[in-house]
């Protein structure tokens, strides 16, 4: 059994009949800007990193199309519980960028208190769940919180990724088969970018396509082309309607490419076939929506450079006032473990402050990765 | 069956008596009556009532949807659970067995315990974990072991072990409200051996308070669970031969009440550490390692730890191999030999 | 997609034309006696139970055709990696019923020299790798054992056990993948009984059935009426000859039902409906094989009488036996946790039997459950 | 990028100066000439060479039969190799970080830890588990962990840390030969900072024996992997002030060399024990119960700990979050305020 793979967009742009979403003009501009900001956005980051000024940056090049798609389907009041390659969806939250970069620097205006590696966001204001390194636990997550809604009686439907190595975790199993089994309003999105790390995902499984997975809980399961924003939207849609009605979860998985390496730690060209990726970089959803947007004369030059223009000063702008900002102060470190802090943790913090008074505490330590 | 008790005749008003596994039964009870954002689930919780029966009736007043059976995935009680905390419910997860919950291992560590911190606290997962742990009901291998040293050794989680019917209640219901996750271990080998008072409405422990479980002035006996009824025993019996000894039942491993166990200790200049687990790294470590970091001063002897041995857990030899009275006097005698 | 229930005897016994796997009749009574023994022995050990002899026992009432004739399709040179309700194939395996017995007893003449709780067999000699409570570990383990064969270049097959239940756990999602992608020599045999513990499959998947989760691997997925002995030997057979090939893992489904309640600690009448129970008890694997000898003139009272009251008196004898033997000595207790005693546990040893000389220490305990 | 160091003009015959992490490639790279049942595998353990590139090389000398890539799931990667362990190899696993092993939690615990005990000893499981563990390096909440505690906690296991190249040689030699399930853990912070002269052919350092990093005579500092050379610059900067510091390196936490540890407290009446895991109920705790229960009576000033603190591990902070050479001074300091 072999499921199609969904696109609307051919590789030159052109929508399929009948399949175009026919999202307004404003709306698809937006998603544009948004895919243009987010690129830009992830290019600031590895140039920082790579300058030494942040520590740690992943790309989520050539995957625009796949998070952003996905998460513009839903409401504003809708979830995500996030994996780590979909920073757009802050973007499209209105998370303003300086908050973005304080998170790189981990500093005092980092909404996570500088406690996480870059890249590893929490913003409460956009219903964007804390990100976890560890692969593939906010599957389960995301079930849980969708059983919570149906118990709670409100329609809220929640959003997660992950990526094709996630699909091997523990979490996957469980997190699909128990929002299937309780119909939890979950959207799953399997980012296929054919890579965890250096694993190919010919080797992460045998299975026909990670969409069939869908058959293992009796949920459906859904292909679509990655690096096709309108597709992945109108599939996603079609999910978290689906979903908001009650008729439970779904899985999806957009089929795209990991153009970057894996991350900034990570050298692609160790293990990987320079024609596959050039391949793929052929297949970028920024120029394919680009030509759309072209064919139904929503862009011109002006609006090119409106969008890359607009995002590079947002950035350098937040960049700035970020890296401005201080590190959180060391009393931090021993906050929010609890909601309040245990005598054990009182006086342990006392005992730093005691050494720190005396001076020296708190050596130079090396770098990520070694 | 009910989990009110048949005693309640001889009780005092406002009190009934039950077993430890009645009063948990209850805490849940009262609490699902006071909060409807309460809902517990687990393998077996729903019409069966859970293995040990500590969920029994709370299907049938609660109906499904706040008391339910889950698929076969220790993973998926808490990774739920989690989301539920997450997103505003207070969860109960039941693990049936302790010993069970290692798939979950992944979701308790780096996910319960870590949500508020690396959110920076803007998002916070209240939950409890209820699970029977500890030997003595001949469960072998993989049905009594004592785990509680991994959990008390992960920053983000309360570590709470209840020894009679009145604290079970107290405590699970302070767990409940608590807005951190809480692991709520119940030894098994009490659920229906324990009996006592337990106030029938209202009734919170705080979690971070220690109870003096007897006085006395030549020794003091640090344990929890299970271990506080064979250190009374043994209490009882070092009395008999003249000497006084102090039990003090923790109550709450995580946070620890610190103060009253120093002050124990530096009143008897005498301390035994008693607990089921392997003795390597067990809890019991920890408090010796308090009391020689704070109070050595005051010791009249070594600190001993009276443990489980250091292998897995037996079946056929499980009376050996956990702590009993004889073997805690044997600890108390050590702590006199110099 | 919905997968077929293959089965090849009818409910009266008679097999389909062109499906009967026309075994010698000296096997077929072999199967026949395997199977009388196999619930002979799970009866007995139900009374000693109830006796208040032994601790605990489980049964497999019902099931003694879906074990069975799947073992029957190894060679004695395969390995097992069971679950705890596959007693039959110990049988099969000529374990001598006194060890099984000591087992029970958890004494001396316990190959697990008494560290298990009844029906946790170990039997090395069988190649019947040690069973774990935990539900689901021995799928990944199985998995590894294959990909260990193909690394050294044998053609062992192995064949491993789960419920209804056991496909919810983690390892029952890493088990088949890593089987799967390795191509390793594992038949997976799920034992699909309706209910675990009081959680009926209904509730523990929403999949259309569980030989459709191999889907999810790229692995064939069989379905079989599991109370059909000839069927579920048929279908794994195929699957053993295939591994053996090096065509990789089979996940086999056999559909049957657990006729007793979960274990002596559990009463099904609590949770399970009599209509249920009553309609599969009509299905009996034992009377369905019956009624096959008897078509086939291979069955006569005189070989009834042999079969079950050989096994009887063959297992009354090894209980008296195992009964009179004595537990292992406590020192035995410090024993395998490594190859050789650290100076700890010598030390713990020695202080227990300083203590156990002064007399007392050992205080009596509880039973199971309580 | 060769495992066999650059600097072998430098070094005597027979031994080349290699970093720990070269060290760790080359035990790997021995005992897999040495035994064809030696395998290893992982998240990109193959073509990659691994993360940090402790495999670099493997996958061309030996193949990818023997040392191979798998799919994303530490469950897996242990699971199969408890079933390849029970079924004759030798199998290495390795976890990119150890903060990400708890998916196969279960399998350690309950099963390789276990099946020698559990079987009777009709089954066995010689496997080493290999992964990088602790902080230093800047990795974060989760890539910074030290979570050695609930290893040593667990009977069935043994837990091996080594500090210098040639340790981590030799005991990575000694816990593949070994027959039972090894975590082996290693100090990423020293992978490339500990750098020094390792034999280069049969190399094996006996698992369960202490060394003793420096001599001294007025207070003993117990430590492992990465605080060792944290405990060593502390103890150069005590002798400039006049104290003779003893350290000793532990290198095996399970089974622990008691008799060095408790030869060096007898000998100088003081001790210290540094740890970078989260202070309570970490293996530090074992360490004071264990002096305060064989010792207690030599010592001259409280057992003091120097620990990480009761937190997650944080990112920024993280300079100020794992014991330095000052705190461990501190800490030294106070053992003689009495
Ligand atoms: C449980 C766990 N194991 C290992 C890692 C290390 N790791 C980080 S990302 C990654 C690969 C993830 O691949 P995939 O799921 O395909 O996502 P992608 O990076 O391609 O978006 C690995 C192995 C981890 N974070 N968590
Ligand atoms: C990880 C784990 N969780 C819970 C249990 C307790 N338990 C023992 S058997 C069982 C039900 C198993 O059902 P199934 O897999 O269908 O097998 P069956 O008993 O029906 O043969 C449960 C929940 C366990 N042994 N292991
Ligand atoms: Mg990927
Ligand atoms: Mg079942």
């Amino acid at each position: 059994m072999s499921l199609e793979l969904l696109s609307i967009l051919d590789q030159d742009g052109k929508a399929q009949k009948g399949k175009d979403p026919n999202l307004p003009p404003k709306e698809l501009q937006k998603l544009y800007r948004l895919m243009v900001a987010t690129r830009a956005l992830d290019d600031r980051g590895l140039a920082l990193q790579r300058q030494g000024r942040i520590g740690f940056y992943l790309q989520s090049t050539g995957q625009e199309a796949s998070h952003l798609g996905a998460a513009y389907a839903l409401k504003d009041s809708d979830w995500l519980f996030p994996a780590y390659r979909q920073p757009g969806i802050l973007l499209l939250r209105s998370v303003p960028i300086e908050q973005i970069v304080c998170e790189w620097f981990g500093n005092e205006g980092d909404t996570s208190k500088g406690r996480q590696m870059p890249v590893h966001y929490s913003f409460r204001q956009a219903n964007f769940v804390s990100i976890s390194s560890p692969i593939g636990t906010q599957l389960t997550q995301a079930a849980g919180a969708g059983m919570a809604a149906r118990i709670r009686g409100d329609d809220t439907v929640f959003m997660t990724f992950c990526g094709d190595g996630g699909t091997s975790s523990n979490d996957f199993h469980t997190g699909l088969n128990f929002a299937a089994v309780y119909k939890a309003p979950v959207v799953f999105v399997c980012e296929n970018n054919g890579w965890a790390i250096s694993v190919p995902s010919s080797k992460q499984t045998v299975s026909e396509s990670m969409a069939i997975k869908a058959e293992a809980y009796g949920m459906p399961g859904v292909r679509v082309d990655g690096n096709d924003v309108l597709a992945v939207y109108r599939v996603c849609k079609e999910a978290v309607d689906r979903a908001r009605k009650g008729e439970g979860p779904t899985l999806v998985e957009t089929v795209t490419y990991r153009i970057a390496s894996h991350s900034s730690s990570d050298d692609a060209a160790r293990y990987r076939d320079a024609k596959e990726f050039e391949a793929w970089k052929k297949k970028d959803p920024i120029a394919r929506f680009q030509q759309y947007l072209k064919h139904k004369k929503l862009w011109t030059e002006a609006f090119e450079q409106e969008c890359l223009e607009g995002a590079k000063a947002d950035i350098a702008a937040a960049v700035k006032a970020a890296e401005a900002r201080p590190n959180p102060g060391p009393e931090t470190m021993f906050d929010d473990v609890y909601m309040n802090p245990t005598p054990q943790l009182k006086e342990q913090r006392q005992e730093l402050h005691e050494l720190m008074q005396k001076g020296g505490v708190g050596a130079d330590v090396g770098h990520f990765p070694l | 069956m009910t989990a009110t008790g048949t005693k309640s005749a001889a009780a005092k008003a406002g009190t009934k008596v039950m077993t430890l596994l009645e009063a948990i039964t209850d805490a849940m009870r009262t609490e699902m009556r006071n909060d409807d954002r309460v809902v517990v689930f687990g393998e077996d919780v729903g019409k069966k009532g859970g293995v040990f029966g500590a969920t029994m009736g709370l299907f049938d007043e609660f109906g499904e949807k706040r008391c339910f059976d889950t698929p076969l995935s220790e993973c998926g009680i808490v990774g739920t659970a989690v989301g539920m905390a997450v997103y505003g419910l207070r969860p109960i997860a039941e693990i049936q067995f302790l010993d069970f919950i290692y798939p979950a291992f992944d979701q308790i560590v780096s996910e319960a315990a870590k949500m508020r911190y690396r959110s920076g606290g803007e998002y916070t997962c209240p939950l409890v974990i209820r699970s029977p742990y500890g030997g003595g009901i001949r469960g072998g291998h993989y049905h009594s072991q004592s785990s509680e040293a991994y959990f008390c050794h992960t920053p983000g989680l309360k570590v709470v072990i209840p020894s009679t019917p009145a604290d079970a209640k107290g405590l699970l219901v302070a767990s409940i409200r608590d807005e951190d996750p809480v692991m709520f271990l119940e030894p098994k080998a009490l659920y229906r051996h324990a009996k006592g008072e337990v106030p029938t409405g209202e009734h919170v422990v705080p979690i971070g308070k220690a109870r003096i479980a007897r006085e006395g002035t030549d020794v003091t006996v640090l344990c929890y669970g299970a271990m506080v009824p064979v250190c009374e025993q043994a209490a009882q019996a070092a009395a008999e031969q003249g000497r006084s000894v102090e039990v003090i039942d923790l109550r709450t491993l995580v946070p620890l009440d610190e103060a009253a166990v120093i002050a124990s200790v530096k009143k008897t200049g005498r301390c035994v550490v008693v607990y089921e687990a392997p003795k390597t790294c067990g809890y019991g470590a920890e408090l010796s390692a308090i009391v020689a970091e704070k109070c050595i001063e005051y010791l009249e002897g070594p600190i001993v730890r009276v443990a489980g041995f250091d292998t897995p857990f037996p079946y056929t030899l499980e009376h050996l191999y956990m702590p009993d009275q004889k073997r805690v006097l044997a600890g108390i005698d050590k702590t006199f030999a110099w």
